[in-house]
């Protein structure tokens, strides 16, 4: 029933004389749109002469529910916005909301949600590998990433428990010290996780056929990407070396050292080369988090019950799909009395027109894939 | 046995082709017609132009048709079965009939036709013998074989310049 | 009498032939399952029989039993022909194909251009099919296929030309008879590279299943297939796959024929190129990407089409001058 | 514990650490960003806080009329280039003089600082949209015309993007009910709305 009206508005407007363009109905139930977008495209044999997102099916009022509950009970609902890397959303409200205070949070703390985070984000970049060579249609590199993203469930699950969502922090700390077993297990994880990402690129970088799918495709220039507002992998691959971890610091990231992956030229190619080094990089400080990681406390002195002063505070961290921030308005009680969520997949998906038009149809489903996003997320 | 397998093509071309001038349905009056090219196979197999079958099925069944069926697609067909089957052609059609059944009363009648006359027809001896047919083709046929050919290639620049003018617009 | 008896003889090569080949179609995909499976680090079917062995058999009763449907809007008698329409050609070439130089139906002069003829018909079930579902996807679906299949089937049917001047006949068995000394395929490396191409391109196997391409058209022309009637489209898919790979042994790997100091009957030959050949068409398809449409269309024709004209031109060049 | 921050190489450099000098300390957060805007629209800023001095906290309270100029004149200024906007959205305060509150989160890279936009309106008024400005405002608009039922002056496409077209009322509002039917009216369309 959702956007009914939209397709009429497309269809009004193409009774042509002669020729009829075609309206096809890409979503919610289609096999590649990672989720439940709908897309509805407006075509020219089988290029895209217009599109029209239709988002919302997973619409459930997070952000009215988060008024209306206390700012620890919030935690495990942003598991279910990215549910794709639910620590790094854990990261952004638990932090957001620290914003209020001036707790000194233990470096231990700080290094395991720096490293849990880019655990989330290889967990994160391995699906986003997965789906997107499956929609190019390589299959295998499906199958191959999932092994992988499979062990980093398996870390989360021996750190926290849950395996997709894990409410794996609180608030001016974690729940409680990670057990040895998770630290050892990651250290094994990182030594076998370099050669499996040269498993990946063997079978697609230097591959004709993926290169031809890739190259000069949905192209998007640095100053196009800012005005859309794309952030993330997306602008850093159009040629903008910018990444929250390094230009606002969080949790441990101000102690750690690696690089800001960045393209060229702003296509598809580009975007999958710099989250191919993002999982380098990622595998690189938690290496550093492991090497450095102090003893001590995991949680600060927190009061009972947590009631920020008065005011509005904005946060935002590098979640692995873009900026994923909070806006917090409190009133100084226990329930915030209005909670933002930035998403990242919402608004780099409302780039996606311009990225598509003038494309073709197959294009299209390649473009999605590069965009990255996540419908829990995007309607949240 | 011939005998009847030629009964059946040809009883199957005739009410095919009846039917295909009759539908509707533009995509049911194109698929008859390739059926109709099957049972016209059928007959140069029992004439032993086997390579001649094969050449109706390769390019009319095969390919140009697919072509038709291509363009008729994207044509409304509900529409156009809904449109005016009589289109005040039937001058044209008329004259065409008259002219048609001309040739094939001459042809009955047993009006000779010099120039075929001429040629030794030795396809039939040796069946489906393509070097034989190559032979023709580049001998005695040559130069209606060049024609036809510097003909087809005119046709299909000349096609790709009015497509390209079409896009460039 | 004689008749009768010549009658009732192919009848029983053809009842023969059509079991054995589905048979082994459906096993094809057990090992295609198997194969890829492992490519991809997983086991594939392993619960029905030892190893998943059985696992066609129920695929197939699944099939068989599955509740036909055919969508309200759409062409009802087109919709039911057009697998009809697919699986009729893909069998009909087994007519002339030679399993060994004594096994085969029937043998006829002009028996490589009966397959290009017949296999050429195959795209009409699939333009009927992706038109009567009236779904757009499957219009779309149809609408590519119809432009892959006609293009490639020309490239198709240039490369063999190849091999075709050098053997002086369509006779397939003669084409295998000629290559007793030396495989074609060292004669005709382009044309070989052409033909493998095309072929892959004919028979819509990765990378290049656009039509049926899932990501985009969703399945494309069979999306709105179910039951038997997909089963069908399956079906002629992996025959084409047989079709195209014995035509590619026949014409560049000497056919049944191997080398005379491994003493093998001529149908083992046949059996192990049909499976070097199938599991390089498995192998591909769990590695590579799809090409894009118009992609696809510009390595056929500006790429292709003139690599096989000079390969035309340099064999009877090269005819003309040493034999 | 480590006590040094890992130097940043040059490829690696995000964007340049500005700020959060000793300079910082005298003049609160904002004012340089304030002098951009009143020197080219005095008067414009209606107010000025930050959040226990976050630097990036930095608010301004625009009137609606002004709004857009600012935020073009924002966006173009070399001493503040804010090229992205991060986040548009909106904040209800049913008892307030101006109950709504429209909120731009504006970034930039250049300088990495960040600055809050604020628009304060009464029920039923219109804001001038900033779409032109930056195109990400488009959906982010849209949303707020859909949870908040706020319109939105020259928006190119101003529909409903999250909720069904025909949903009956804005859920974000405070005065929302959260539970029972209230109104969350949604009627099923009728044929002739689908089109069909």
């Amino acid at each position: 029933m959702v956007g009914v009206a939209n397709v009429s508005r497309i269809e009004q407007q193409s009774t042509v004389h002669g020729t009829e363009e075609l309206v096809i109905n890409m979503g919610p139930q289609h096999p590649s749109t990672h989720g439940v977008l709908r897309v509805i495209l407006k075509l020219d044999g089988e290029t895209v002469n217009d599109l029209d997102c239709d988002i919302g099916y997973l619409h459930r009022g997070t952000e009215k529910i988060g008024e209306n509950i206390t700012y620890t009970m919030f935690i495990p609902y942003t598991d279910r916005l990215d549910y794709i890397a639910a620590p790094s959303n854990n990261l952004a409200w638990v932090t957001a909301v620290e914003k209020f205070f001036d707790w000194e949070i233990p470096m231990r703390a700080q290094y395991i949600r720096s490293m849990v985070g880019e655990l989330s984000r290889i967990a994160s970049h391995l699906l986003w590998l997965a789906t997107h060579a499956l929609d190019i249609g390589a299959m295998t590199v499906f199958l191959w990433c999932f092994r992988e993203r499979e062990m980093v469930l398996d870390l989360f699950e021996t750190a926290f428990g849950g395996r997709l969502t894990v409410n794996a922090f609180r608030l001016g700390g974690l729940h409680e010290d990670v057990p040895d077993k998770f630290l050892q297990l990651t250290q094994e994880f990182i030594d076998i996780f370099p050669s499996r990402i040269d498993d990946y690129e063997t079978l697609l970088t230097n591959n004709r056929i993926w290169l031809q799918r890739t190259r000069d495709v949905g192209i998007i220039s640095a100053e196009d990407a800012m005005d859309l507002g794309l952030t993330g992998p997306i602008i850093r691959g159009s040629g903008v070396s910018w990444d929250l971890r390094r230009a606002k610091p969080y949790a441990a990231y101000p102690y750690l050292d690696f690089v800001v992956p960045v393209g060229e030229n702003g296509d598809i190619y580009d975007r999958y080369l710099v989250r191919i080094e993002e999982l380098r990089q990622s595998t690189r400080i938690i290496q550093q988090c492991l090497e450095q990681l102090p003893g001590g406390p995991v949680t600060c002195k927190t009061p009972r019950t947590i009631k920020p002063p008065e005011g509005e505070i904005y946060h935002s961290i590098e979640n692995p799909k873009g900026e994923f921030g909070f806006y917090i308005v409190s009133d100084g009680t226990t329930t915030p009395y209005r909670v933002r969520i930035r998403p990242p997949s919402f608004i780099n998906l409302g780039g996606l027109k311009k990225l598509c038009v003038g494309q073709l149809v197959a294009d299209v489903v390649a473009i999605i894939g590069s965009i990255d996003i996540v419908l829990g997320e995007c309607d949240r | 046995m011939e005998l009847y397998f030629f009964y059946m093509f040809s009883g199957g071309m005739i009410i095919t082709s009846l039917l295909m001038i009759t539908r509707a349905n533009v995509i049911h009056a194109a698929l008859l017609l390739v059926l109709t090219f099957f049972f016209l196979a059928g007959i140069f197999v029992l004439a032993g132009a086997e390579f001649l079958a094969a050449v109706q099925i390769l390019l009319y069944a095969g390919g140009i048709m697919v072509l038709y069926l291509f363009s008729i697609m994207l044509m409304n067909v509900e529409v156009a079965v809904r449109m005016r089957q009589w289109h005040r052609q039937g001058v044209v059609v008329f004259v065409a009939a008259v002219l048609l059944g001309l040739e094939i009363w001459a042809v009955l009648k047993g009006v000779e036709f010099p120039a075929a006359k001429q040629w030794e027809w030795s396809l039939g001896a040796t069946p489906g013998n393509v070097e034989a047919l190559g032979a023709v083709l580049y001998t005695k046929f040559l130069f209606p074989f060049e024609v036809a050919s510097i003909l087809l290639l005119a046709a299909m620049i000349g096609a790709i310049v009015l497509a390209k003018r079409t896009i460039e617009r | 009498m004689d008749m009768a008896l010549e009658i009732a003889v192919a009848a029983i090569k053809i009842f023969i032939v059509l079991n054995v080949v589905q048979l082994v179609v459906a096993y094809t995909i057990y090992v295609e399952r198997k194969v890829i499976a492992h490519a991809q680090m997983r086991l594939g079917p392993m619960r029905v029989g030892w190893h998943g062995l059985l696992q066609p058999i129920a695929d197939g009763l699944k099939l068989f039993l599955k509740e036909d449907i055919i969508p309200d809007k759409a062409d009802r008698i087109v919709f039911v022909l057009a697998p009809v329409m697919v699986l009729v050609p893909a069998f009909v070439v087994y007519a002339v194909l030679p399993f060994s130089a004594t096994f085969y139906i029937t043998q006829i002069n002009i028996g490589l251009f009966f397959i290009l003829a017949i296999s050429s018909l195959g795209v009409f079930g699939i333009v009927m099919a992706g038109w009567a579902s009236n779904s757009k996807y499957s219009l779309l679906g149809a609408l590519r296929s119809a432009a892959q299949m006609l293009s490639y089937e020309i490239f198709l049917g240039f490369s063999v030309i190849g091999p075709l001047m050098l053997a002086g006949s369509m006779n397939l068995q003669e084409i295998v008879h000629a290559q007793s000394d030396v495989w074609f395929v060292f004669y005709q490396p382009i044309a070989f590279i052409v033909f493998f191409i095309a072929a892959m391109a004919e028979t819509n196997r990765a990378p290049f299943d656009l039509p049926e391409a899932e990501t985009e058209l969703v399945a494309g022309f069979h999306t709105e297939y179910s039951g038997m009637k997909f089963a069908f489209f399956f079906l002629a898919e992996y025959a084409n796959m047989f079709v195209v790979s014995t035509v590619g042994i026949v014409l560049f790997f000497g056919g049944w024929e191997g080398p005379d100091f491994i003493p093998l009957p001529g149908f083992v030959w046949y059996v192990l190129k049909l499976s070097v050949f199938m599991f390089v068409f498995i192998w591909l398809r769990a590695t590579l990407p799809r090409y894009r449409y118009d992609q696809l269309m510009r390595v056929g024709w500006k790429f292709m089409f003139p690599l096989v004209m000079l390969n035309i031109f340099l064999t009877g060049f090269l005819k003309y001058l040493f034999l | 514990m480590p006590d040094e921050v890992v130097e940043n190489s040059e490829e690696t450099n995000g964007a340049p650490d500005s700020g959060e000098t000793a300079e910082e300390v005298k003049t609160p957060p904002g004012e340089d960003l304030k002098e951009v805007v009143e020197s080219a629209f005095p008067g414009a800023v209606l107010e000025q806080s930050a959040y226990e001095d976050h630097e990036d906290e930095t608010t301004f309270v625009l009137g609606v009329d002004s709004l857009v100029a600012v935020a073009t004149h924002l966006r173009d200024h070399g001493d503040s280039l804010f090229k992205l906007l991060t986040d548009l959205t909106a904040a209800h305060y049913p008892e307030a003089e101006n109950p709504f509150e429209m909120l731009y989160h504006l970034y930039s890279i250049e300088h990495n600082r960040r600055l809050r936009l604020k628009v304060r309106i009464k029920e039923g008024q219109a804001v001038p949209t900033v779409s032109g400005i930056w195109t990400s405002a488009d959906w982010m608009e849209r949303e707020v015309y859909d949870l908040f039922g706020i319109e939105f002056e020259d928006h190119p496409d101003l529909r409903r993007i999250l909720l069904p077209d025909n949903w009956g009322s804005h859920p974000m509002r405070k005065d929302y009910p959260l539970e029972g039917r209230g109104e969350r009216i949604y009627t099923k369309p009728t044929r002739k709305e689908i089109g069909d």
